[in-house]
């Protein structure tokens, strides 16, 4: 996408170069472009399901279709839209941000993109083979064993590839800011995004594996025979719950933590403060992260756990309350006695505060367990997640677009547009998804198909339906604007928001090598402290030397495309004995490609302080 | 590569004695495990009553594998301080998945 | 310097496996992908545990298991993790013939305990009919023993891959990171078996 | 502009408040409107919740709203540097105590509702029916009593009833919003939850869980009639005679085309548990047919004819033989007529 690079190259070339990448910065711009790419999809299929509810007993699709939509809605827009959009800005900023020149494992990064996107074109193909998954993005056993064609299987498959991309850019961020921050960039030091990049990943480190050994018995039940969910046979469905929720509520924080450190670094920025209470904040990602790996079974209050069971849980849940009340109000403490500019960065960053404690308390009334009985499975539940994931991650997103866009792509985005773009969205939100808080409670369950004529449900749903068009309004003018701002934007130079933290203190886009020399750190948001006292830029902690870069590779891409095929062999051989040739096949290339890479030395190459020289500052 | 990133810190006969140091207790570490297995599967065969039994086998299973990280493994030495503290993260989730599905899995 | 350079007593830094920026990352990398795979065992003892009684009539682990061959299954598998150390020893001390032999014993070792491990399955599958489709028992049991043993064979590839790779080359600062990276994975696969023979083996035998 | 976005906000809320407020939802319906135990447990902690949610919200909102009236960037201050303020220890205290004393009132409240609802101490002595979940359709069994239903399940007003549910196929979730929260219907095990309607009626039921693409149709009547009526009706139900000759002769041919067809191979009349297809037993009294369509002679009509138009994904398509319409109506006059007692929806005042 750096256009101004790509210019006069071959087609040819740039892809070329796009496959081999090993460059974080265009590894993250890949990963936000397919997840926005992904996001336009989960949002078609948003509005279908809308439009199948505009009104009561409504054919605009069937009965199965439907079904098919919202697994499809849920399970893309998690794992394939907002799950890797934020792994792209971390992907793009965070070295960035700690002084780094690249991240740990440039190559394993790579594999976790490609891993990525296949897994989602893999989900994506079931549409085509017969049939989307239908069992809810939560797929339930024994219904996901039972649900007939492949859909359930490519939803296997295709989590389960995207599960191990996700996996690998978890421990690669982790090592990436242990080893690899600048001189002088101590722990505390960090900028909060960076520090939610870090709780992020042991998040992702701890909660995936559940779900992969949740895959791996589905897998084995729906292809190989086994007993797991087969009540016949001894085997207990509640199991694939548990697994499911140990990895899915960790899950939801993996998606709005980053969310809180794109906020916790643009208002500071627009508020011209430092961050209130950097500590807290800190401590609170912690205690976020610690907590959201103990309420898991505030899921399944229903399930018939028991009274012991649920209470824990229940007060569990609650208890979250506390580390995101302190951020919240550490938010607005920032900005209290700040010098406030608006533009569309900050709007979305504004607009989440209100949204999002909105979606944080009706969570908190879903943590009475005895409460929840009456929410569970309803529009209730349903509006408290789009609360919090569309009024705290996808504002996020849009935030951390408008606010970083200059400097992975120099250009500034169009603010008249932006501001546009933003009112359509929240206002539409707000329609969509304040009226089903009472939806539900007036009795209508999720994941139905249709709701019955005469239940006092026809007018909330029609609302909400025109929200939802809204929303998309405001989705394509972000489009317009980012394709217009490509082509036609305003240059940016180095630091446009006169910000505080590292990355705003080399040019936009970013060289390969980031820093030519690396910063020496003074304190928190070093480049404001280099502003104040005078200098205005960053002084550098060695000398010019030659740096060390590692080499592009076909291999990831190869080794993906070894375990799709895999996967479709494991998908098909179901059917047909002879799709065990594409597992053997797309195995042996895959792990082939493994050896060749261990056995064919890369030390990478160096880009000699000469050349650096030669270009200008 | 640089020789900046690079202890070149020569290797002479006090390190050599300092490896030898180590490696016995390395080999006390392992006389160790393999009593506690033995001990172990002793328990078993004589036909203790599974109360006592299975605790502690459990309790010798868990030392043996402390001995494991922190000889084997290194995870007494310094530079551990991050790696042993996301080991003791894993180790707390594994603890909390572990004990919902032995207790309330059949409610 | 070259990190191709083979290693001789005068440049030999005092811990070869972390004294590049790459060895640094892979020694921590490794440790960390420890913690998932924590996790992800847990997982999978967790099912079992659950599952274990539930045989659907088919056979009992008390009818299954037999305590000699676990027992020499896990003798096998825990000198190959002392065998590992020695190697290590070996190239903390710059020997790099003794390191290769001692990891080569470590390679046969653990062939020895997948050999023992097949034919425990093989046993289980002729002589009682038990397999992964019999009961949930069945499907638990041999995902988690069977994981553990895909571990084992996945190491044993990775090691056989370095032994041969780097045969003629001798130690060097860009290959010892590897080496001990392997040797901690092995560690961890033993770790990992202490509870199998622990919870598997020796409480289906009591309960 | 931004009196200009507070206008728009203040209108939005305004218009949805008004909405809101016309109608809770539909009569025994709602959980906004509990009538029954279990109901109002839940309505009291969300009550409270609410409260303490709305009084948290009004503080954030202060807040937010001095913060961006007072602090904007004015015009001419461009090169203004506000204080860089790193914290507030007695702030930070604060808002931590706070929202765990909070947190404290909510969550004792609700750790006494749970175990409250769950209390089983009372099973013994109290009416128990076994409930089974079918893709899409309920299966009540009234322990002890050989009295078998589907869809409609009667209970008696003011007492405890015990539910014992079960699964035969995938999860579902039992619930009466207007009565009581919901409980999973699980295929391995026997769930257990009591349920407590105050006055008479016809609840509405709905499944909770997602089971198959008739998962929105499974819907079922809970119909509260007083303990005497209760009783009666369960001794009406105690003697109904299965075999019993239809007077009507339309409907007699219907008896013997259901004969025939072997629908009896599924679906009982009378008091066997057998549950391959729903009870028609009281089929004639039944609130809906199809768990959700009036139950007009057209409507069972067009149900035997092609099930899977209604329902998709039932099990009843293609199990037996194709019939013509006029062998259906001639079917549906012979269920239609299956009322073996006086006790009706109607005695609880009819569907709402
Ligand atoms: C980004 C995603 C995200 C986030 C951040 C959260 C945050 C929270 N969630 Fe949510 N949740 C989901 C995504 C998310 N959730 C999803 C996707 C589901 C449904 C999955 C499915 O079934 O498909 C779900 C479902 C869900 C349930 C299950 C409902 C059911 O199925 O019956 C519950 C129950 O307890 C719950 C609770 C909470 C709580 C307590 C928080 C807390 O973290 C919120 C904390 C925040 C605040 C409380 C606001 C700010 C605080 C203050 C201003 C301080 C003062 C406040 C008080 C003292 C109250 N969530
Ligand atoms: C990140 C997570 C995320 C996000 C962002 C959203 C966004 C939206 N969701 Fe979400 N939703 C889920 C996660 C998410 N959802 C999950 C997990 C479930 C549960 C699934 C389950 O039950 O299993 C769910 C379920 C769910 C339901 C309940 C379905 C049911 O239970 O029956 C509804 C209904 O209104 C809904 C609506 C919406 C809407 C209107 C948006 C809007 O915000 C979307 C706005 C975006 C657009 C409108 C895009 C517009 C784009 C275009 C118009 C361009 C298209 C062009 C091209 C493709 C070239 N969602
Ligand atoms: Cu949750």
């Amino acid at each position: 996408m750096s256009i101004a690079a790509t210019q006069n190259r071959g087609f040819g070339a740039t892809l070329w170069d796009y496959l081999t990448t090993v460059d974080h910065k265009k590894i993250g711009n890949m990963y936000i472009a397919a997840g926005a790419f992904f996001f336009l999809i989960g949002g078609l299929e948003a509005l279908i399901i809308r439009i199948q509810l505009i009104k009561p007993e409504n054919d605009f699709i069937t009965a199965g279709l439907y079904n098919e939509m919202i697994t499809m809605h849920g399970t893309t827009m998690i794992f394939f839209a907002a799950t890797p959009i934020l792994i792209g800005f971390m992907n793009a900023i965070m070295p960035l941000q700690i002084g780094a020149r690249d991240v740990a494992f440039p190559f394993l990064n790579a594999l976790g993109f490609w891993l990525f996107l296949f897994g989602g074109i893999l989900l994506n193909l079931s549409w085509i083979f017969g049939g989307a998954p239908d069992a809810g993005w939560t797929s339930y056993a024994p219904l996901s064993l039972q649900s007939p064609g492949h859909g359930v299987d490519f939803y296997v498959m295709g989590l389960q590839l995207s599960g191990a991309g996700t996996l690998m850019g978890g421990i690669n961020f982790i090592v990436t800011i242990v080893t690899m921050r600048a001189p002088g960039m101590t722990y505390m030091r960090m900028p909060l995004f960076s520090w939610t990049t870090f709780v992020t990943s042991i998040l992702i480190l701890f909660a995936f594996p559940a779900l992969t050994v949740g895959l791996f018995l589905l897998m084995f039940d729906r292809m190989f025979g086994s007993a797991f969910f087969d009540v016949a046979l001894g085997g207990n469905a509640i199991i694939w719950q548990h697994l499911f929720w140990i990895f899915g509520h960790p899950e939801v924080y993996i998606l709005i933590l980053p969310a809180f450190g794109i906020f916790s670094e643009i208002i500071p920025a627009f508020s011209k403060k430092r961050l209130f209470g950097y500590t807290s904040m800190v401590f609170a990602t912690f205690l976020i992260a610690f907590l959201g790996f103990m309420v898991w079974a505030h899921h399944m209050f229903t399930v018939g756990l028991g009274p012991v069971a649920n209470a824990i849980f229940a007060v569990a849940t609650m208890a979250i309350a506390v580390p995101t009340g302190i951020k919240i109000f550490n938010w607005l403490a920032t900005m209290w006695g700040g010098s406030i500019t608006i533009n569309s960065a900050m709007l979305w960053a504004l607009a989440f505060i209100p949204s999002f404690t909105i979606g944080g308390m009706t969570g908190v009334m879903l943590g009475a367990a005895s409460a929840d009985y009456q929410y569970h499975d309803t529009y209730f539940v349903v509006a408290h997640f789009h609360y919090v994931i569309v009024g705290g991650v996808v504002f996020g997103i849009f935030a951390a677009t408008h606010y970083w866009y200059p400097k992975l792509f120099g250009r500034i985005l169009n603010e008249g547009m932006g501001k546009l773009a933003f009112w359509l969205f929240f206002i539409g939100f707000h329609l969509t998804f304040f009226i089903q808080h009472f939806l539900g409670l007036m009795g209508m369950p999720r994941r139905y198909w249709v709701f019955l004529e005469g239940q006092g449900l026809d007018t909330g749903n029609l609302i909400s339906t025109l929200g939802a068009f809204l929303m998309g309004l405001g989705t394509i003018v972000v489009l317009i604007n980012v394709i217009y701002t490509a082509v036609k934007g305003e240059k940016a130079p180095a630091d446009p928001w006169d910000a505080r933290t590292l990355e705003w203190s080399i040019p936009s886009p970013p060289p390969e090598y980031n820093f030519k020399k690396l910063p020496l750190v003074r304190g928190l948001d070093p480049l404001w402290i280099e502003k104040t006292e005078g200098k205005g830029k960053m002084t550098a902690a060695e000398p010019a030397v030659d740096i060390h870069m590692p080499n592009g590779s076909i291999f990831p891409f190869i080794m993906t495309i070894g375990f799709f095929i895999a996967s479709l062999g494991f998908i098909f051989q179901v059917d047909n004995h002879l799709w065990l040739l594409a597992v053997y096949f797309g195995m042996a290339l895959a792990l082939g490609t493994m050896l060749a890479r261990s056995l064919k030395d890369d030390h990478g190459h160096h880009i000699h302080k000469e050349e650096l020289e030669r270009e200008a500052d | 590569m640089n020789n900046d990133n690079m202890n070149i810190d020569k290797i002479n006969s006090f390190q050599k004695q300092q490896n030898k140091e180590e490696m016995k207790k390395q080999i006390i570490t392992f006389v160790l495990m393999i009593a506690f297995t033995v001990v172990a599967f002793a328990v078993v065969a004589s036909g203790l009553e599974a109360i006592y039994a299975v605790p502690l086998i459990l309790i010798l299973a868990v030392v043996q594998v402390g001995f494991q990280f922190y000889y084997f493994m290194h995870m007494k030495d310094e530079g551990h301080e991050v790696p042993s503290s996301l080991i003791f993260g894993g180790i707390w989730v594994a603890v909390l998945t572990i004990l919902t599905m032995t207790t309330i899995i059949w409610w | 310097m070259s990190q191709d350079h083979s290693l001789n007593p005068e440049t030999m830094p005092h811990d070869p496996a972390k004294a590049t920026t790459e060895g640094k990352h892979k020694f921590f990398g490794l440790w960390f992908f420890l913690g998932g795979e924590t996790v992800l065992f847990a997982c999978f003892f967790g099912t079992f545990i659950a599952l274990r009684n539930s045989t659907a009539g088919g056979p009992t682990s008390q009818e299954l298991f037999g305590l000699e061959l676990v027992f020499l299954m896990t003798i096998l598998l825990l000198t190959s993790s002392l065998t590992s150390v020695y190697a290590i020893y070996h190239m903390k001390n710059n020997d790099f013939k003794k390191m290769q032999l001692w990891f080569g014993i470590t390679a046969l070792l653990g062939i020895g305990f997948l050999a023992c491990e097949l034919y425990e399955f093989a046993h289980y599958i002729t002589e009682y009919g038990f397999t992964f489709r019999s009961s949930a028992f069945g499907s638990s049991f041999y995902t988690l023993v069977g994981f553990h043993g895909g571990h084992v064979v996945f190491g044993l590839s990775w090691l056989i891959a370095l032994m041969v790779r780097n045969a003629k080359r001798g130690l060097n600062l860009y290959n010892a990171p590897k080496y001990n990276t392997f040797s901690l994975y092995w560690h961890f696969i033993d770790v990992v078996w202490v509870f199998i023979f622990t919870v598997v083996y020796l409480m289906g035998m009591v309960s | 502009m931004n009196g200009w976005m507070g206008k728009i906000r203040t209108v939005l809320l305004l218009g949805i408040l008004s909405i809101v407020l016309a109608a809770c939802g539909k009569e025994n319906l709602t959980a906004l409107d509990p009538k029954g135990y279990g109901a109002d447990t839940s309505m009291d902690m969300i009550i409270l919740t609410t409260l303490i949610m709305v009084v948290v919200f009004i503080v954030v909102i202060i807040i937010y709203s001095i913060v961006l009236i007072r602090f904007r960037r004015k015009k001419g201050q461009e090169d203004y540097i506000p204080k860089q303020v790193e914290g507030n220890h007695t702030l930070e205290m604060v808002w931590t105590a706070i929202p765990i004393l909070l947190v404290l009132i909510m969550g004792i409240p609700a750790v006494m509702t749970v175990f409250n609802l769950a209390d089983e101490s009372e099973a013994s002595d109290s009416l128990n029916i076994e409930v089974t979940g079918n893709q899409y359709w309920w299966h009540f069994n009234y322990a002890g009593e050989e009295v078998v239903t589907s869809q409609d399940l009667y209970i008696p007003t003011g007492e405890k009833v015990y539910l014992n549910m079960q699964s035969s196929d995938v999860i579902h979730s039992f619930w009466v919003p207007s009565i009581s929260g919901k409980m999973d219907v699980n295929p391995e095990n026997v769930n257990t939850m009591y349920i407590e309607a105050y006055e008479e009626g016809v609840y509405w039921g709905k499944c909770a869980e997602l089971c198959g693409p008739s998962h929105s149709l499974m819907d079922f009547k809970v119909i509260a009639v007083s303990p005497e009526e209760f009783e009666q009706w369960i001794g009406d139900m105690q003697n109904v005679d299965p075999a019993a000759i239809p007077q009507d002769a339309v409907a007699q041919e219907g008896k013997d085309l259901f004969e025939a067809n072997n629908c009896m191979g599924c679906h009982a009349i009378g008091s066997s548990p057998s549950a391959v297809g729903p009870n028609l037993t009281n089929f004639g009294d039944r609130t809906k047919i199809a768990g959700y369509l009036e139950p007009t002679e057209e409507n069972i009509v067009d149900w035997i004819m092609d099930p899977d138009s209604i329902k998709p994904g039932n099990k009843m398509a293609g199990m037996y033989p194709d019939l013509t319409k006029d062998e259906a109506s001639s079917i549906a006059a012979y269920l239609m007529q299956l009322k073996p007692s006086e006790i009706t929806p109607e005695s609880a005042g009819g569907i709402k």
